[in-house]
């Protein structure tokens, strides 16, 4: 078998499955060869990453992590699902029921659509829409619906507090995502996440053109990082989950299964927009050189989400939660700035003709400004006396 | 008549009367999303994705959103004891109710019939290129339109100083 | 009945409902959800007679619901503004009930 | 410049993470059932009751004196008083427990009752894996459960065991002794804690 063949073993083995099938049933049975796998491997992927998360956690705070279950603990997820599916599923009395049914299904379906626009391999995606990544922020939009449903229909405080907050958070850090999203749409000039990927999947001197590897790409990424983290509600921005304040938030009178479909919602919506970063900006299925293009693009793919997945990690073992306002303080006064700064440099970019000259200019755009604003915003702030407005 | 669109159709319009006739407010703005959603739809249906996927982007996070802050921050979330309906609510339905039938009637009676073409291709790439050329102008009233709407409605929403 | 009769006829049910709520609900937030659902039947009306019309190729349906998906944004963003500071004021939301401007 | 110290941040926990497959000095977790932690001597978990010698009936060093039960603060011991005598540790006739109970699942491990005991009958163990199924019968302990050995007690606590050993011998050996000789008293009293005065007693 020739790498080719290797790299495109699964667009084949989908062709032949298509040639025992009769016309009238084709479209359909399209439509569920190509979904089917990706309803298995991600929510797979997610119960690794429960365990990953768990052990890699436990490492970095000097313990082990979970390693009873099974061989090094790997079986966990089994015994974790096996329990959430025998618990009791729990209505609360006073809670609205249809709305409190219907959030965690939302959730779910919003964060499996993302996958759609996902190309996860050379000629491996579900549907190449036209405006992708538009898709893929609409569909992100409609988490935060489900985020206030469930939190509304508990009728309990903390859930409510934590709903308001994540949709507070959401929101605010959308600006910043899909102003760092701009940017390598403005490059390439196309909503499509497959053409995004095949302009980054060319090589000059052995080196991919991937965007991370420019000044503006580079800046964008770190900054779609911080507002994805946020978006996913991911440590240190879990203040709408926040254990040691309101408890689990949004989801706190969930029980059962349903707790499990907010786990398995949150942890899809942080593997879809890691998906959407790699694509952004590392090149989707690309190998980084091209003397590794004999790797098989899914590989590729997988091992950036693992990479990433390994980060988010990182970062949650690391960083204590933020507070409220220095959650918005950094979204509007400092990633909204910068974002908009790194649409002006992407401009320059595109307009300043090829050469060493044109990374100076983009590099020195982007630097004196960030460091001008984080010494604005380190400055020694004067402790002023808190008003409450509604609390008295 | 295709079945996509009369359920697209039956979603929309179920969304949509359910918002303006359930009591609950946050059950009729969650209502009211199901018709956005409905209608976004319907646009993907005609071919229009751009639309489609901005009026999810626009309505479902954004408007839905709002409606449901500006509910939780006026408290009139919880259950009411007065009527919902104001005191001319026939007055209304009436109005409302000739209004369909004039339009229908006008509809139906004006005879247009459009033959059933294939659906137009649109990139992405057309539509930016018809606003960044044919339409730069709206687009940069429009672009000042939000700008006055940010401000004004962060001026309007702001506490009022207290004055001793 | 062609496509976009159904379409029209959709667009006009949808319109009288927005119109029916706006004059009937008490509530200034459903008011103004009756009027944004107003918009969108009008929307419908642009994508419907843009698909169906003689020229697509111009994209001005599309255009107009774009910049109306726009103006209804910020007419929401300001119109939520304008009844959260009545309410700021009068502790209501009840349009029946705001009549101190009544002779 | 922002984010120096999220960098900082990052490579300590990174340095955890790695060193915790290098060495032990970051991976200080014990694997509970398999290993377990040196005791420590002074732990202490509930109270048990000391007896001498191998029968536990007739060693039990309580006399049934109540005084236990009474400074006990939630009221956790409940003692049936015998109607015979028996000699007790010193060799004095003495009443025994009928029956001697602890309710494990109020009690808060506060030594109180150990403190105030004047026969040396009641001491902490440091047994912690006590759990059960049974919510009311099996966390009221009875006599015959409570009842350990004075060789277990040397075992989890020697230094203190071996002080109250000796104790008990000096009052064992004073009791023994007809009657002392008035010289030897006053000189041997200032020297012995107040305790093993009133153990004699």
């Amino acid at each position: 078998m020739s790498a080719q063949t290797v790299d495109q073993i699964f667009v084949l083995i989908k062709a032949w499955l298509m040639g025992h099938v009769p016309i009238a049933f084709q479209p359909i049975a399209s439509a569920i060869l190509s979904v089917a796998p990706v309803l298995v491997v991600f929510p797979l992927l997610f119960a690794i990453t429960t365990v990953l998360e768990r052990k890699g956690l436990g490492r970095m705070q000097n313990r082990y992590g979970p390693n009873r279950v099974g061989p090094y603990g790997f079986l966990q997820p089994m015994a974790d699902g096996i329990k959430s599916l025998t618990k009791e599923d729990i209505i609360p009395r006073s809670a609205d029921a249809v709305v409190h049914f219907l959030a965690p299904l939302l959730l779910v379906l919003a964060s499996f659509l993302a996958y759609a626009v996902l190309p996860i391999g050379r000629n491996m995606v579900i549907t190449d829409l036209n405006a992708g990544v538009l898709f893929f922020f609409a569909i992100g939009s409609m988490v935060e619906l489900a985020v206030f449903m469930a939190g509304w229909s508990s009728r309990s405080k903390y859930s409510l507090l934590g709903a308001m907050r994540a949709v507070a958070q959401m929101i605010s850090y959308e600006i910043p995502l899909v102003l760092s999203a701009i940017v390598v749409i403005m490059a390439t000039g196309t909503l499509s996440t497959v053409a995004i990927v095949d302009k980054q999947a060319v090589y000059t001197h052995g080196v991919a053109h991937w965007f991370l590897f420019t000044p503006w790409g580079f800046v964008g990424f770190i900054l779609f990082m911080i507002a994805a983290t946020a978006e996913s509600n991911r440590s240190p921005f879990d203040l709408p989950e926040g254990e040691s304040e309101i408890i689990a938030g949004y989801y706190i009178e969930y029980s059962g299964f349903k707790f499990a479909l907010f786990f398995l919602g949150e942890y899809l919506g942080m593997f879809a927009t890691s998906g959407l970063a790699i694509t952004l900006f590392l090149g989707g299925w690309s190998a980084p050189v091209s003397f590794l293009t004999w790797i098989p693009s899914y590989i590729w793919f997988f091992l950036k989400l693992l990479v990433f997945i390994f980060v988010f990690i990182w970062v949650r073992g690391t960083f204590p939660r933020l507070r409220m306002d220095q959650l918005m303080g950094l979204a509007w006064k400092f990633m909204l700035p910068m974002t908009l700064l790194n649409v002006f440099d992407v401009g320059i970019w595109h307009l300043m003709p090829h050469g060493i000259l044109r990374w100076i200019v983009c590099t020195a755009v982007l630097i004196l400004p960030a460091m001008l604003l984080s010494r604005t915003l380190n400055r020694k702030q004067k402790l002023q006396t808190r008003t409450y407005r509604y609390a008295d | 008549m295709t079945v996509t669109f009369l359920i697209l159709a039956a979603l929309t319009i179920i969304g949509a009367s359910a918002a303006m006739g359930l009591r609950n407010l946050i059950h009729c703005v969650l209502a009211l999303t199901l018709g956005f959603v409905g209608l976004a739809m319907l646009y993907l249906e005609l071919g229009a994705q751009f639309v489609g996927f901005t009026q999810i982007l626009v309505y479902v996070g954004a408007v839905a959103i709002l409606s449901v802050f500006a509910i939780m921050m006026t408290r009139s979330a919880g259950p009411h004891a007065e009527p919902a309906l104001s005191a001319s609510w026939i007055i209304g339905l009436v109005v409302a109710g000739a209004t369909f039938a004039v339009l229908a009637w006008a509809i139906l009676s004006s005879g247009i019939t459009a033959p059933a073409t294939e659906a137009p291709d649109v990139s992405v790439k057309q539509i930016g290129d018809a606003l960044m050329h044919s339409y730069a102008v709206p687009l940069e009233i429009m672009g000042l339109l939000l700008t006055a709407a940010l401000i004004g409605a962060v001026i309007i929403a702001m506490p009022q100083e207290k004055t001793p | 009945m062609s496509p976009l009769t159904s379409y029209l006829l959709l667009s006009a049910m949808i319109f009288s409902i927005g119109l029916a709520g706006a004059l009937s609900r008490r509530n200034a937030i459903l008011v103004l959800s009756g009027i944004e659902l107003m918009l969108n039947a009008a929307n419908l009306n642009f994508i419907a007679f843009w698909r169906y019309g003689p020229n697509p190729a111009a994209l001005t349906g599309i255009m107009f619901t774009i910049f109306s998906i726009s103006i209804a944004a910020a007419e929401a963003a300001v119109g939520l503004g304008i009844i959260l500071a009545v309410y700021r004021h009068t502790r209501n939301t009840d349009l029946d009930q705001m009549n101190s401007m009544k002779g | 410049m922002l984010g120096e110290g999220l960098l900082k941040g990052l490579a300590e926990t990174a340095r955890n993470f790695f060193g915790s497959y290098a060495g032990k000095d970051r991976l200080t977790t014990l694997q509970f059932p398999e290993e377990r932690a040196p005791r420590i001597e002074a732990s202490r978990n509930f109270p048990f009751l000391v007896y001498d010698g191998a029968d536990p009936e007739a060693g039990l060093r309580c006399v049934s004196c109540f005084i236990c039960e009474k400074e006990c603060p939630p009221k956790c011991i409940f003692i049936e008083k015998s109607t015979d005598k028996k000699p007790d540790a010193v060799g004095k006739q003495q009443f025994y427990p009928a029956r001697f109970n602890i309710d494990v699942s109020v009690c808060m491990s506060c030594q109180i009752c150990v403190e105030v005991c004047p026969f040396d009958a009641i001491k902490m163990d440091v047994a912690f894996e006590e759990a059960s199924t049974g919510r009311f019968s099996d966390l009221l302990w009875p006599k015959q459960r409570l009842a350990k050995s004075n060789d277990y007690y040397h075992e989890i606590h020697p230094t203190e065991a071996a002080g109250v050993d000796a104790e008990l011998a000096a009052a064992r050996a004073k009791a023994a002794a007809p009657k002392p000789a008035p010289a030897a008293a006053p000189a041997a009293a200032p020297a012995a804690p107040p305790a093993s005065g009133g153990a004699a007693e």
